[in-house]
């Protein structure tokens, strides 16, 4: 009965560090257009490889193909494109700010914009979303004021958070996008419950919930898919698999071995993967679990499968622990130029509107800056008054609060 | 009290659309200690069910749906269960209407048996209210008879922030005065036994004087209130002892016009006694009654060991220990 | 994009509740034999339908049949059955020795003893067990003294644990059984991080851990998954689906829509679904877990279905929730009278020797009893002295816990 | 600080195999804080790796690695994110030796960056140390420069149970005096920044004097050490400032000699105030000192609201804020 061998513990590494050839012959790229559309109402166990798949939509003539297809007017694509340069602008301008000293820290969702924009167009603007820090693109896309935003990541003396929160972790109930929590993965089974009680309401709207592929690892992530399977909660659940948490490799969180999209076929999840750098697979798999959602057909897993091609957060410096040109290594290439090359391939985009369109883009987004930092950055150190710092804590202010308060001075 | 505790939910669910209820085991069955009895079959699935066994799920769902505009009353069948939900509680119910500036709340309220003396061992006797005192954006409520559960949950599922609704289990069937050797009288023997039909509230954060007494303070709450009384009758001394009844927050008015009257201070809980809430009980006295005080504040609590089977009379504070602590309050 | 229904709540319901008549008609019981036996080498990905299989060996003629047949002779299945039979006894006197009012509460494996017992007898007795309550099984079968269990129970004076913990939360370092934990699920990822430290130190000893299917909720749950996957740790994950947890059915725990065995497909484990109430099927696959885990190939997954056939523990009475007669309906049997029926079809048992067989484990138990009973029961309230509640907190006392144990007259 | 903690690890690594480090992030690329760094390398991936981003499940395995006889030395990226552990840490680590009589146990150290100062908002500056001191069976460190944090740290490795090491990351570059508006000094101006090579400890259970003083006790630690001394140096009040180190079990000795000498006490901490560890002190200091207190004892605290973003060095007890404490404690 005993073993041969001794015992040993196994480890994942990823296929390249720093001074290595980057290294992705891992990532199967299948054909677009190959993997089958089942109906909604389809039973979750007959699509189970549907997991292992990848739905992709944009061939490589960049034209759109295959059952997944959803055919959208061209008018609506350069909507998509436009809030995706958009989040790109504005996330190229907050880095920049934080390192001139106008506020603490930043993190970039470059090359996920698909995920935020695509899924933000792909619901209803009342469906409620419960988001990590690199949905960004949510609230662009629902066309949420940037000088908002910026005040918010500048704690400046209109940010509606009154500085209370770290940059980027916005909270806007009238976008329906909840409030980012620092930490990880809570929300997403928070996202379970709001579904649960939009249903036990009978009201008509659902919710969405994302989470890091890092973050799966955490109980959170297993309540909310336990949850969201036993009382078929209106709930999409997206995993954004950006190969990276941090410096850990998604090796490391689990998937060397299976998919993450995988997970959800345990609990009985219709579990779909998706080319998470194609727009309009991104949107067509989204919708498709939005009509389930809607439709009392429950919860569906998604892994949007995507790389982080910045680094994590302005604290973070990627060339520690990864080969510094990975990123142009990434096989499924960049949500914005796939987009592009998309509507100029259907005759419906040129250089040259491109090139206004990111003109235009990036004066939105300086205009807006302008106006958020006349109202203050945390650099000039304009916020709101000390005294708002023992407010809503709770609702009504205990007298211990407000002695506290006084021996501040206020 | 559980009949009490039953009411208030029913009575909630009744008013109150927005009312749910759920936990393990507490639809079809009504919950192990019976608390939630009937009420799914009066409001029906969707808004009194069973969930999975997962209490930091139980208490993400309640935020989501907190969110939304519901207001959920969870059960942890076990205080000593709801640590796998602490970081929901800390780091989300409690800071939700924070970080949001009011945007998004959670009017939760999380009920949950706490304290010993059932032979429940480690894990079925603990008191860890502590710890969610020291978390700002929580509301800690201990009842310690029918009326005040009664009044107290339902103030507590009107609260718009969450609330932790601590039911000592020790007084579930009886106004418990810690003689375990003695027989169990009912509540139906006890004043506070006797709980008016329909909706009323007891306001929270406002303590209740028991029992008048000019000689010490005796600051306590839950089960321990009835084992106080019992040592203030044996001991002769004449105790002013405060049901807190709220934690946080505290009444701190209340604390201080007994101890300035009194001079004395004795602090009296089941939970162990390092860092537990007569710490801060003793600092706020200290405190606010520096001048007044004749000799040092007492605290008489569980010990700084795990609640053990066989031995859980030596490890409760009971009625000898409490007189115990007076008179050394006294002699100070 | 609105749904034309409004949204409604999905809150499983058994089949059967107190009053109406007893309803297994959802169970699918496949004929023994059927389900093929992989190699452990096997992609865990090959072998995905196994979790929605059920490996059963006995067939309805107590025929040992199919590729997951054992072999075993016919002394160790004789061994087999007398643990089970051991258990059951045990089981029964203890319980009523709380009826007694001889301790304050107890908690029977009646139904499920092929579990603990079938499982001990896999595995290697130097291997480390992370058992729930309901696997007295396993001490029993490692011939650990009956007598020092019924110690624990009456928390008496020759009581290892001093008392100090509930009766049936045994621990015994020597006897490999882990310290149970009256915190559900939290042993299932510690089973994975001692299989992890074995591997470290290049040992050659395996973990196995236990979970009921109610506690799979529990984000312990996921994490031992996650980590067992993620190193390849040694160790064997077992779910005992006994239908309940407490009140709730296996529904409530999301047994509603997939199996059990499912949860492990998304880790990439090889997950198996065995007739937990067939000895010889229960053997087997722990066997093949055991081998695989041995040969560094990792972790796998197991579901033993089976029946809670008695209350969930003294504390409570099944017929407030389901039907009274329920367990009579099981269709998969009775573990004890399956493995009786197989020795006898086997010509290797006989009426006689099974009525010799019960006597014989009656009295020892009986034996034990009056032992255990000598040096006290909590009924008579010998027991430690309350000096002792203060050794053990920490390695060394602290002057805090000295001056306590003084106050207390000590 | 950094290298320190990372000499500590190192020592232990190379002396006992049984030692093993994991967390999020501290393999290959050796920590968001780089306390870790090059460890991997020199001791291998099974000695020192990456784990998935799971605290809770980090504390399991840790637990059962310590049954199998391993020490692991856990780190939790921030303080912040150890509450999903609480349960494995609460019910499982704290409690394993007790409820196995020590046929089991859990000689687990996890470290955690604390406090704040560095804008890192509401869930990268928390201070729980509270929490940990209400459990008993825990070790609570929190050391307040190199020399101790290598010396403790070692400590905790060696010691037989669970200790939680508590890092203020506002100390890991330098001895922050509390103006957060001055340059920052480097630990090598610091005499205690002065870390000797190779192996030594510093007991865990022992506070240490930092400055003698006859006017008032000054009870503290982390980065309120360095902030004390300069509150006293700029209030001018003769402040015997005492660096706890470690808060479980309390150095309860040193406290009370210098309260009898003083008569006066001041408490600091940065956790938030009700509740918090200041508590617990203030209660053991008028339990024992009762009869030598002049004045109410002071806390000077973080307030009790989340750790906000913008506002930190008004919520921070900075050195005018103790400074303040230091003259009420001496009029009172
Ligand atoms: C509970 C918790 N643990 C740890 C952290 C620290 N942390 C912040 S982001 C991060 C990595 C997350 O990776 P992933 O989930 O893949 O999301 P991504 O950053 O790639 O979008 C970690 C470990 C945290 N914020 N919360
Ligand atoms: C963390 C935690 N939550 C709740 C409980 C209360 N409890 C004890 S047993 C039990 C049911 C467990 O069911 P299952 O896991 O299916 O195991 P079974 O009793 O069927 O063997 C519950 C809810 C507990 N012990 N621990
Ligand atoms: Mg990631
Ligand atoms: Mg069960």
């Amino acid at each position: 009965m005993k073993n041969a061998v001794p015992l040993r513990l196994h480890v994942p590494e990823p296929p390249a560090r720093p001074g290595q050839e980057a290294d992705f012959s891992w990532v199967k790229v299948p054909p677009a257009g190959t993997v089958t559309r089942p109906d909604i109402a389809v039973d979750p166990y007959e699509i189970r490889r549907h997991a292992y798949e990848l739905i992709r939509v944009l061939d490589d003539n960049a034209a759109a193909v295959g059952p997944w297809d959803p055919r959208l007017d061209a008018e609506t694509v350069r909507r998509g494109l436009r809030a995706m340069m958009l989040t790109r602008a504005y996330d190229e301008r907050m880095f920049r700010a934080q390192r001139q000293g106008k506020t603490s820290f930043y993190m970039r969702c470059t090359g996920e914009e698909a995920v935020g924009v695509g899924q933000a167009m792909a619901l209803d603007d009342r469906d409620m979303t419960f988001p990590t820090y690199r949905q960004q693109g949510l609230l662009i896309t629902r066309g949420w004021s940037l000088v908002d935003m910026m005040n918010q990541v500048f704690s400046n003396t209109r940010d509606r958070l009154k500085g209370r929160q770290m940059p980027i972790m916005y909270s806007s109930k009238e976008a329906g996008f909840f409030s980012i929590s620092g930490n990880l993965a809570t929300q997403f089974s928070q996202a379970v419950g709001w579904a649960m009680a939009s249903a036990i309401k009978g009201d008509d709207r659902i919710a969405a919930g994302w989470i890091g592929e890092g973050a799966t690892a955490e109980g959170d992530f297993h309540h909310a898919l336990t949850f969201a399977s036993v009382y078929r909660a209106p709930v999409i659940l997206n995993i954004v698999n950006n190969q990276y948490a941090i410096s850990s490799f998604q090796g490391i969180a689990g998937g060397e071995r299976t998919t993450f999209a995988a997970r959800g076929l345990g609990y009985g999840l219709p579990s779909l993967r998706v080319d998470g750098n194609d727009f309009l697979a991104v949107y067509a798999v989204t919708r498709w679990a939005a009509d389930r959602a809607r439709a009392n057909l429950g919860s569906t897993l998604i892994e949007l499968f995507t790389y982080r091609a910045a680094a994590h957060s302005t604290s973070d410096d990627p060339s520690k622990y990864r080969p510094a040109d990975e990123a142009r290594h990434w096989p499924l290439g960049d949500p914005i130029e796939r987009l592009r090359a998309h509507l100029v391939a259907r005759g419906e985009w040129s250089d040259e509107r491109h090139g206004q369109l990111a003109a235009e883009v990036d004066g939105e987004v300086r205009d807006a800056l302008r106006e958020a930092e006349s109202y203050g950055t945390l650099g000039t150190g304009e916020h709101h008054s000390p005294a708002t710092m023992f407010d809503d804590v709770f609702k009504e202010m205990p007298w211990h609060l407000r002695r506290q308060r006084q021996e501040l001075g206020y | 009290m559980v009949q009490a505790l039953n009411a208030a939910m029913d009575i909630m669910l009744g008013r109150d659309a927005n009312v749910v209820v759920f936990g393990e085991d507490v639809g079809y069955f009504g919950g192990v200690f019976r608390c939630t009895e009937g009420l799914q079959r009066k409001y029906g699935p969707s808004r009194v069910f069973d969930t999975p066994i997962a209490e930091a799920g139980l208490l993400a769902t309640a935020v989501g749906m907190g969110a939304y505009g519901l207001r959920p009353v969870v059960e942890i069948q076990f205080a000593d269960y709801i640590y796998p939900a602490t970081d929901q509680l800390i780091s989300e119910a409690a800071r939700l209407r924070y970080r949001s500036v009011g945007d998004f709340t959670a009017p939760i309220t999380v009920r949950a048996p706490c304290g010993g003396g059932i032979f429940g061992g480690q894990t079925h006797s603990q008191s860890p209210e502590a710890i969610f005192t020291h978390v700002c954006g929580l509301t800690t409520v201990i009842p310690s008879n029918p009326y005040d559960a009664k009044g107290l949950l339902i103030s507590a599922i009107e609260d718009d922030d969450p609330v932790i609704f601590l039911e000592p289990k020790r007084l579930y069937n009886g106004p418990f005065d810690g003689h375990h050797d003695r027989p169990v009288t009912p509540w139906t023997e006890h004043p506070a036994g006797e709980v008016p039909d329909g909706y009323y509230t007891v306001p929270l954060g406002k303590a209740s004087v028991v029992r008048s007494g000019e000689a010490v303070t005796v600051l306590t709450y839950g089960t321990m209130v009835h084992v106080a009384m019992t040592a203030v009758a044996e001991s002769g001394v004449d105790g002013e002892v405060i049901d807190l009844r709220t934690l946080i927050p505290i009444d701190i008015d209340t604390i201080v016009d007994s101890v300035r009257k009194t001079g004395r201070c004795v602090i009296v809980h089941e939970a162990t006694r390092t860092s537990g809430f007569g710490a801060e009980l003793s600092a706020l006295v200290q405190e606010n009654c520096f001048y007044s005080l004749e000799a040092p504040i007492v605290r008489v609590t569980g010990w700084d060991t795990p609640y053990p089977h066989s031995l859980e009379w030596d490890y409760f504070p009971g009625p000898k220990r409490v007189a115990e602590g007076l008179r050394r309050a006294m002699e100070g």
